[in-house]
């Protein structure tokens, strides 16, 4: 018999498909499995997997080097923590998130050429030996006139030592620690004692006057800022000169707002003060008639119609620095904020002499030098950038570039000579590396070993090493075996024979194990152990991988004469605390806790952009200077210093002083790794450093568009 | 050519003007079916709602279509229950347009929320406590009672008719249909208040929370009675842009005045209620949380006018235009007093929605203000293109208005 | 969602006057969750971040002015909490027994209703799938599962630390964790030890008593939600800006 | 007559949809994926080799589960062939000497957003492991994982049986509703953060 299918039975099929698959799990399930798919979509990252492990290692994205706990799965680590107690602080912003850099996308994989063009910059890889060769040929064309200079991000490193033994043996060699590190403005202090090397010891201070330095956001070590916020523990009184109501000066006990650029002036008003208020201040001075006869014209009276300061606010400041001693003054020289200048500083570092000579625990102090890691035969010298002669550097190699503190490019271009080749090693093409015609790719932190030699606050010579965690990423270049290369390129023979920074640093902790000299701390569990104690140099090593903290005894008191004017002409002198009334004045003021590092970890933008807690290229004024400006807030403006000028969306604020333009640069673009395109210069570059090598305020106009 | 579809006895434009007719809005569908897919596989980053506004114009117009959609159950719930058979003339208008309103609303609910296939989670594990939940459930429910209504209207068609089966079918449907008419009157006042306790519920916003009955809050019902109020407007409303565009008559003029009669008296009492719900959250709900009331309104552009217009403007003067039998005789003032009546509850949805979220709960926030990108707005006329389109054809092959061929033979 | 009074109630105190708004509690938040980087054009409107802190102002002009951060999480709203009653498929709810207020990014169907009732806003959306730079997912913590776009998060006290705690105390036969096991990644990250953490029921507990303090206030605390973690202040205008009242000036209002 | 002829499609169809949707679906629903090494519990835990389920599956102090034992276990013993299986060979020559990791696939691999610890379930409410794993512990032969492939599920989470009736505990699977119904017969305060993570 012949079936004939009708439409209709088809029809009547399907309804009874219809109806029988309701009566299996098929539908139901497939909603489930559905459900279930958007739970677990295969483009979402999947945290990895594996044993979970605690490992101790040093943070070497700042000087400060706190120790680290890292929490690591699979052996990699995933979060990061302080160790130690809980009154030490905790880490930075920037700290937390360092195990992140390793990946950061900036990071350099080859070495590279970097063409600068009008829109933009363009990379281009080349082999090692092309820059070796533009190296060696610059070399081979250097002398007095057109010196090769190392600019050291990280000085006093082991490696530091290399590049000057190598320096030496060409002419006008010269190594240049970066002017933006923390702790700069100590050398004034030298000049002034004439000799020595010198520290301070904020540690045992009861009383801190700062110029501006950021101490309860990450200024030096993280205790500072534990002190300061620490709520009924705290046992530090901080006085702040600042412009603008800064996080610390928000934390300070008094606050100065003095008119930016009268620093120095402000700190003779002090002087003059210190000088009538306690006996025998400056007694050890060999020019104490110089300095009362210079300070005689800073009364208070003056200083504050000059400052801003209200005269009273001044007394009050200087008496609290007698009574509430021991009282530390520091100059606030870290790039957070910008240099004030060899005068400044000097007139800031006398106040410490005036409260009494080198040696007094909780102020300044003499601090015993880090052993070098070879007997100190004939090295290049150590020259600041300010003593170097503009136009003079024909070949400039940029080392430990990626810890740059945010320091103003327009600083360094003035010492640069025409057609000067610069070589940056960084991990990252990021911050100052970006200046760079060639870049060598270093290893990140947690990739390598890192040294980290005497953070500028500490009373004592101090050393800790980054234990390495991670696998390096990229094929790095060492710095030591850098320099070693450079050296056999060159045919320049080197006395001793490294072959790595890490052969260079054993070689410095073997000759502190020789010295015998001083304890290491474990912080895991705060053992302390002498040098003595240990067998061998290899011990002092490990114990200093496992994340222990060398440190030198403290140094006698050296009570010896000084110059209170450092020495300096009484025409610059004049010249600094005239009065430049100027109508606005530009100051840099970049937050510390995300600005150690020429790159940051994607994530800081939660702090950015995602909350608004900063905004990240900011130029602020007070409301009142907005208002006789004619600008409102989020209007268009036109910045010009004497620098640069470029355009700025405004923002108003009452927490700075009329008449002061707050620009804060944040993580730049390239910091955070979003490529951004032909952004040449930013906002550091409205400011450059005038003869004394300040660059921490400019006269500025301000108009809009 | 498409002649043997449509009713015997009613002339219809040609197939080439409908074609034409039809052409502008299948092109706002397509523009608005491509927003919804870049939101649904790019994710809904590619709206401007963001933390603040977490809720933007789709809900705001979900809600208000959903008001305005109250037309169909309402007209429904005065014919089948009430008996007011004057009204069977609109009812089957009522039908589609509620289905039209009801089924865009869940669409665009369903490109709104960020996981549309969990969506269904709703009802496997409900929370009782949730508003939404409610909504949710009462939405899915009396969209499918809408559809069985739309079954009939469907099968009257001329060349459907022809099946046996289905006329029969059709006929023991409309015995059930007061069944299905009281359900979906049941399911609607229910989620009309749903969709006000949404935001009355929400203690932690004192510009929506208000004090209630049992689980109630008082939004709940004004939710509802605004609905209802303006259910009949928009009807009235949309049956007079359909005969204007046809230039027709499609119902007779009384039909018309009924609908603006009831409208009217519900209406005046919304406004009363309102009145005072307003009053005593003023000066007590508002109050008892510390907060001051009048601040809520110190924000342009949600202004004290907002409060004014919504009460007066669009409720109190429609009210009045309705109320007054003499103007009900004139089609312009039906049309104006329908058109007030819309935007009254239009605006109230804007300002349950929007200025709930705009306004500052902590003090250190500011006032933000939100405006739609052109994905939500493209998405959001798709779904009316959809609905134009649907309405219109059912006009043309289905009987959407029963008098129009004795009106048209007159 | 029956409640029953919770034996113990995590909360924190957190002190306003320590805070100087550094953000190492967001940074730490967000490596402690998996909160991915902001996708390029998000802004603060459309940003991730379980602990958000905000800046505010005592309104006065220089050299009077002072500010004031506010670290904002999710509350914890102890009474008829308004995330949990609004979700409409249970994906947020109260532990029973220590009445963190939790969000399962799993359930949720991203409809967004909590973060319309949440008064803090401290509720956040995944707009975007979440993304970290090339080989930085290595660096996620397994014990937080990464959300997917179109779901809202929020704040849940580190729950990953509290398993681990659990687990780690059954593993030792107790059934109760050590609080030494279980700190929360903003309190341990805070460099200046601004947030206590722990027990409000324990009425030993250095959290607790901060909270009963005479400075110690709460946000919108007059919504009557009873929340969870507290605030401490000794300045009166800060504790102010904690209250519901829209005493608030149009500079204010600027502010981000 | 016409009256069934009329029914017959309709029946047909059913019919063709329930074999199709009990049958052919999970056929088609579960990708089986072949383990990339063999081991049989058995010889192991047996008199011949006689090594306790402890050896390789414990808890660890911090209180995680060390639920698949890393290489070096085995290579404490098969640092190179002791047998003579085509199993062992390949573990000795693909793994062990290679220092490779072995890439297990775990049937009871709980998804991204479930967190599951083992020491409250085993230290605290002593509940065995066959409750949920069943008979693994005797198992000769690693059978092939059967992933879901929209779910991405191993199919031990979700239950073999589809039909729900008269079956054991561990054949339940390990789906949220099994691990909720135990937790409620024993009076566990649960909320998601229990288990989600």
């Amino acid at each position: 018999m012949k079936i004939d299918v009708t439409r209709r039975d088809l029809l009547k099929f399907a309804g009874g498909a219809a109806a029988g698959v309701m009566l299996t799990p098929a539908p139901w399930k497939a909603i489930d499995d559905l459900a279930i798919w958007t739970q677990n979509w295969s483009w979402i990252p999947v945290p990895p997997k594996g044993p979970v492990t605690k490992r101790a290692t040093v943070c070497s994205l700042c000087p400060a080097g706190c120790p680290v706990e890292a929490r690591c799965v699979g052996g990699l680590p995933v979060s990061l923590r302080r160790l130690g107690a809980a009154d030490a602080g905790a880490l930075c912003t920037l700290g937390l998130t360092g195990h992140h850099l390793a990946y950061h996308p900036a990071r350099l994989t080859a070495p590279a050429r970097i063409l600068h063009g009008s829109e933009g910059s363009r990379r281009v890889p080349v082999p090692l030996d092309t820059v070796m060769g533009a190296i060696v040929r610059e070399i081979g064309a250097a002398g007095v006139d057109r010196r090769v200079a190392v600019l050291d991000m990280r000085p006093g490193r082991s490696v530091s030592w290399a590049w000057r033994r190598l320096l030496d043996s060409i002419p006008g060699g010269v190594l240049i620690p970066s002017p933006a590190r923390e702790g700069s403005s100590l050398n004034a202090l030298e000049a002034m004692k004439g000799s020595g090397s010198y520290g301070i010891d904020p540690g045992n201070a009861r009383t801190i006057l700062s110029f501006g330095a950021p101490l309860a956001e990450g200024w030096g070590a993280p205790e500072s800022t534990y002190r300061l916020l620490g709520g009924a523990q705290r046992d530090l009184r901080l006085i702040q000169v600042e412009p603008l109501l800064s996080r610390t000066a928000q934390a300070a006990d008094l606050w100065l707002p003095a008119r930016p650029g009268t620093e120095t002036a402000l700190a003779l008003g002090l002087g003059h003060l210190l000088l009538r208020g306690q006996a025998g201040a400056g007694a050890g001075a060999a020019d104490l008639e110089a300095y009362s006869a210079l300070t005689e014209r800073f009364t208070p009276e003056a200083v504050a119609a000059l400052t801003g300061v209200p005269a009273a606010l001044l007394v009050h400041a200087a008496r609290k620095l007698i009574e509430n001693g021991p009282s530390l003054v520091i100059a606030g020289d870290d790039a957070g904020t910008g240099r004030l200048g060899r005068v400044c500083e000097t007139a800031i570092m006398g106040l410490n002499l005036l409260l009494g000579d080198a040696g007094r625990s909780g102020g300044v102090v003499a601090r015993a030098a880090l052993p070098a890691p070879f007997e100190t035969g004939s090295l290049a010298p150590e020259v600041e950038l300010d003593r170097i002669d503009d136009r003079s550097i024909g070949l400039l190699l940029i080392d430990a570039s990626e810890g740059d503190l945010p320091m103003p490019w327009r600083v360094m271009q003035r010492k640069l000579a025409e057609k000067a080749v610069i070589v940056a090693i960084s991990p990252y093409l990021a911050g100052t590396t970006e200046r760079a015609d060639y870049v060598i790719p270093s290893a990140a932190y947690l990739e390598t070993i890192h040294e980290m030699p005497t953070p500028f606050d500490s009373p004592v010579a101090s050393i800790r090493l980054s234990a390495p965690l991670i696998e390096p990423r990229v094929a790095a270049v060492d710095a030591g075996e850098f320099v070693r290369r450079i050296a056999a390129a060159a045919q320049i023979d080197l006395p001793e024979e490294w072959e790595s920074s890490e052969w260079l640093m054993k070689a410095r902790v073997s000759r502190i194990h020789e010295s015998g000299v001083g304890n290491v701390t474990t912080p895991a569990d705060g053992a302390v152990q002498n040098v003595s104690e240990l067998s061998s140099a290899d011990g002092l090593w490990d114990a200093l991988l496992a994340g222990g903290h060398w440190q030198s005894e403290r140094e006698e008191p050296a009570a010896s004469p000084y110059l209170l004017l450092g020495g300096i002409a009484e025409s610059r002198w004049l010249a600094a605390t005239s009065d430049r009334a100027a109508q606005l004045t530009a100051v840099f003021h970049v937050p510390r806790d995300v600005s150690a590092s020429a790159a940051v970890s994607p994530v800081v933008t939660k702090i950015y952009q995602e909350s608004g807690l900063r905004e990240a290229e900011r130029v602020a004024v007070n409301p009142v200077t907005a208002q006789a400006l004619g600008l409102k807030r989020g209007s268009r403006a036109k910045l010009v210093t004497a620098a640069a000028e470029m355009g700025v969306s405004l923002v108003t604020d009452d927490a700075v002083m009329p008449g002061v333009i707050d620009v804060q640069p944040g993580p730049t673009a390239t910091a955070l790794g979003v490529k951004r395109k032909g952004e040449q210069h930013g906002l550091f570059d409205l400011f450059a450093a005038d003869e004394e090598g300040a660059w921490r305020s400019m006269n500025a106009t301000l108009v809009e568009v | 050519m498409d002649k043997p579809l449509i009713l015997r006895g009613v002339s219809r434009c040609s197939t080439r003007n409908f074609a034409a007719w039809l052409f502008p809005w299948v092109v706002l569908l397509a523009v608005g079916l491509f927003a919804i897919g870049l939101c649904l596989i790019a994710g809904l980053n590619q709206t401007n709602m963001d933390n603040r506004f977490a809720f933007g114009l789709w809900i705001f117009l979900d809600l208000a279509v959903i008001a305005l959609g109250a037309g169909a159950f309402f007209t429904g719930f005065l014919l089948y229950i009430l008996r007011r058979d004057e009204l069977r003339a609109v009812i089957n208008s009522a039908v589609v347009l509620g289905f039209i309103c009801y089924s865009g609303a869940v669409l665009i609910l369903m490109v709104d929320v960020g996981q549309p296939l969990r969506a269904w989670f709703t009802f496997w594990h409900p929370n009782p406590h949730s508003m939404l939940a409610e909504v949710t459930f009462c939405i899915t429910v009396y969209l499918t009672v809408l559809a069985i209504e739309y079954v009939p209207i469907l099968l009257k068609n001329r060349q459907l008719r022809k099946v046996p089966s289905f006329l029969a079918f059709e006929f023991q449907l409309h015995k059930v249909m007061p069944v299905f008419a009281a359900v979906g009157a049941f399911l609607s006042f229910f989620h009309q208040g749903s969709l006000g306790g949404l935001y009355g519920v929400l203690q932690g916003r004192p510009f929506a929370f208000r004090e209630g009955f049992a689980i109630w809050p008082s939004t709940f019902f004004l939710f509802i009675l605004s609905a209802i109020a303006t259910g009949p407007a928009f009807v009235l409303l949309t049956t007079w842009m359909v005969s204007v565009l046809t230039r027709k008559r499609l119902v007779e003029k009384r039909v018309l005045s009924l609908l603006a009669k009831i409208s009217g008296w519900l209406l005046i009492v919304y406004v009363g209620l309102k009145s005072i719900d307003t009053l005593v959250w003023l000066n007590h709900t508002a109050i008892s949380t510390g907060t001051y009331p009048i601040r809520f309104f110190a924000w342009q552009p949600f202004d004290v006018w907002v409060l004014v217009a919504e009460i007066v403007l669009l409720g109190l003067v429609p009210a009045l235009i309705f109320l007054s039998p003499s103007r009900r005789q004139s089609t312009a003032w039906l049309v104006t007093g329908s058109v007030l009546a819309c935007g009254g509850v239009v605006l109230n949805r804007l300002v349950m929605t929007i200025q709930t979220l705009a306004v500052p709960t902590l003090k250190f926030e500011p006032f933000l203000m939100y405006w739609p990108n052109w994905q939500e707005v493209a998405a959001f006329v798709g779904v009316v293109a959809y609905g134009v389109i649907l309405y219109s054809l059912s006009f043309r092959y289905l009987t959407l208005f029963p008098q129009e061929r004795d009106l048209q033979q007159r | 969602m029956k409640r029953t009074e919770p034996k113990s109630r995590y909360g924190m105190v957190i002190d306003l006057d320590r805070c100087n708004g550094c953000g190492a509690c967001s940074a730490a938040c967000a490596v402690e969750n998996n909160i991915p980087p902001a996708q390029p054009g998000v802004n603060e409107r459309t940003g991730l971040t379980s602990m958000r802190v905000y800046r505010a102002s005592n309104g006065r002009a220089f050299p009077d002015h002072r500010t004031v951060y506010f670290p904002v999480s999710c509350q914890h709203c102890g009474e008829k909490t308004p995330c949990v009653s609004v979700c409409p498929q249970n994906a947020v709810d109260v532990n029973p027994t220590n009445g963190v207020v939790s969000q399962v990014p799993a359930r949720c169907l991203g409809c967004r209703y909590c973060m319309a009732a949440c008064p803090v806003r401290a509720r956040y959306f995944n707009w975007f799938d979440p993304e970290w730079p090339e080989g930085m997912d290595r660096t996620l913590n397994p014990d937080v599962s990464v959300r997917m776009r179109g779901v809202a998060e929020k704040c849940n006290f580190c729950h990953g630390r509290w398993q681990a705690a659990q687990a780690k105390a059954a593993a030792e036969g107790r059934r109760e964790i050590d609080f030494a096991d279980y700190v929360p990644a903003c309190v341990e990250a805070c460099p200046a030890q601004a947030i206590v953490f722990g027990d409000l029921n324990d009425a030993e507990s250095e959290v607790a008593k901060q909270a009963s303090g005479s400075t110690a206030f709460r946000l919108l605390e007059r919504l009557g939600l009873d929340p969870k973690v507290y605030y401490r202040s000794e300045r009166a205008w800060v504790r102010r800006l904690g209250d519901t009242d829209f005493a608030m000036n149009e500079r204010q209002a600027a502010r981000g | 007559m016409v009256k069934l002829r009329g029914f017959a499609p309709f029946a047909v169809g059913v019919i063709v949809a329930l074999v199709g949707g009990w049958v052919a679906y999970p056929r088609v629903l579960y990708r089986q994926i072949e383990q990339p090494a063999q081991f049989s519990h058995k010889v192991h835990v047996g008199e011949a080799v006689g090594l306790s389920c402890e050896d390789c599956h414990f808890l660890e102090a911090d209180g995680r589960f060390s639920g698949i034992p890393p290489l070096e276990n085995c290579a404490g013993c098969h640092s190179e062939v002791i047998g003579e299986t085509a199993a062992e060979k390949q573990l000795v020559e693909e793994y062990v000497s290679k220092g490779r990791e072995i890439p297990w696939l775990v049937y009871s691999r709980q998804p991204e957003n479930a967190r599951f610890a083992h020491a409250p379930h085993v230290k605290l409410a002593g509940i065995a492991c066959e409750r949920c794993h069943g008979p693994h512990g005797e198992s000769h032969v690693l059978r092939p994982l059967e992933r879901n492939r929209l779910s991405t599920y191993s199919r031990d989470v979700e239950g073999f049986r589809l039909a729900r009736l008269r079956i054991d505990e561990h054949e339940k699977g390990m789906k949220m509703d099994v691990c909720s119904d135990c937790h409620r017969e024993r009076g566990v305060e649960q909320s998601c953060l229990t288990c989600h993570k």
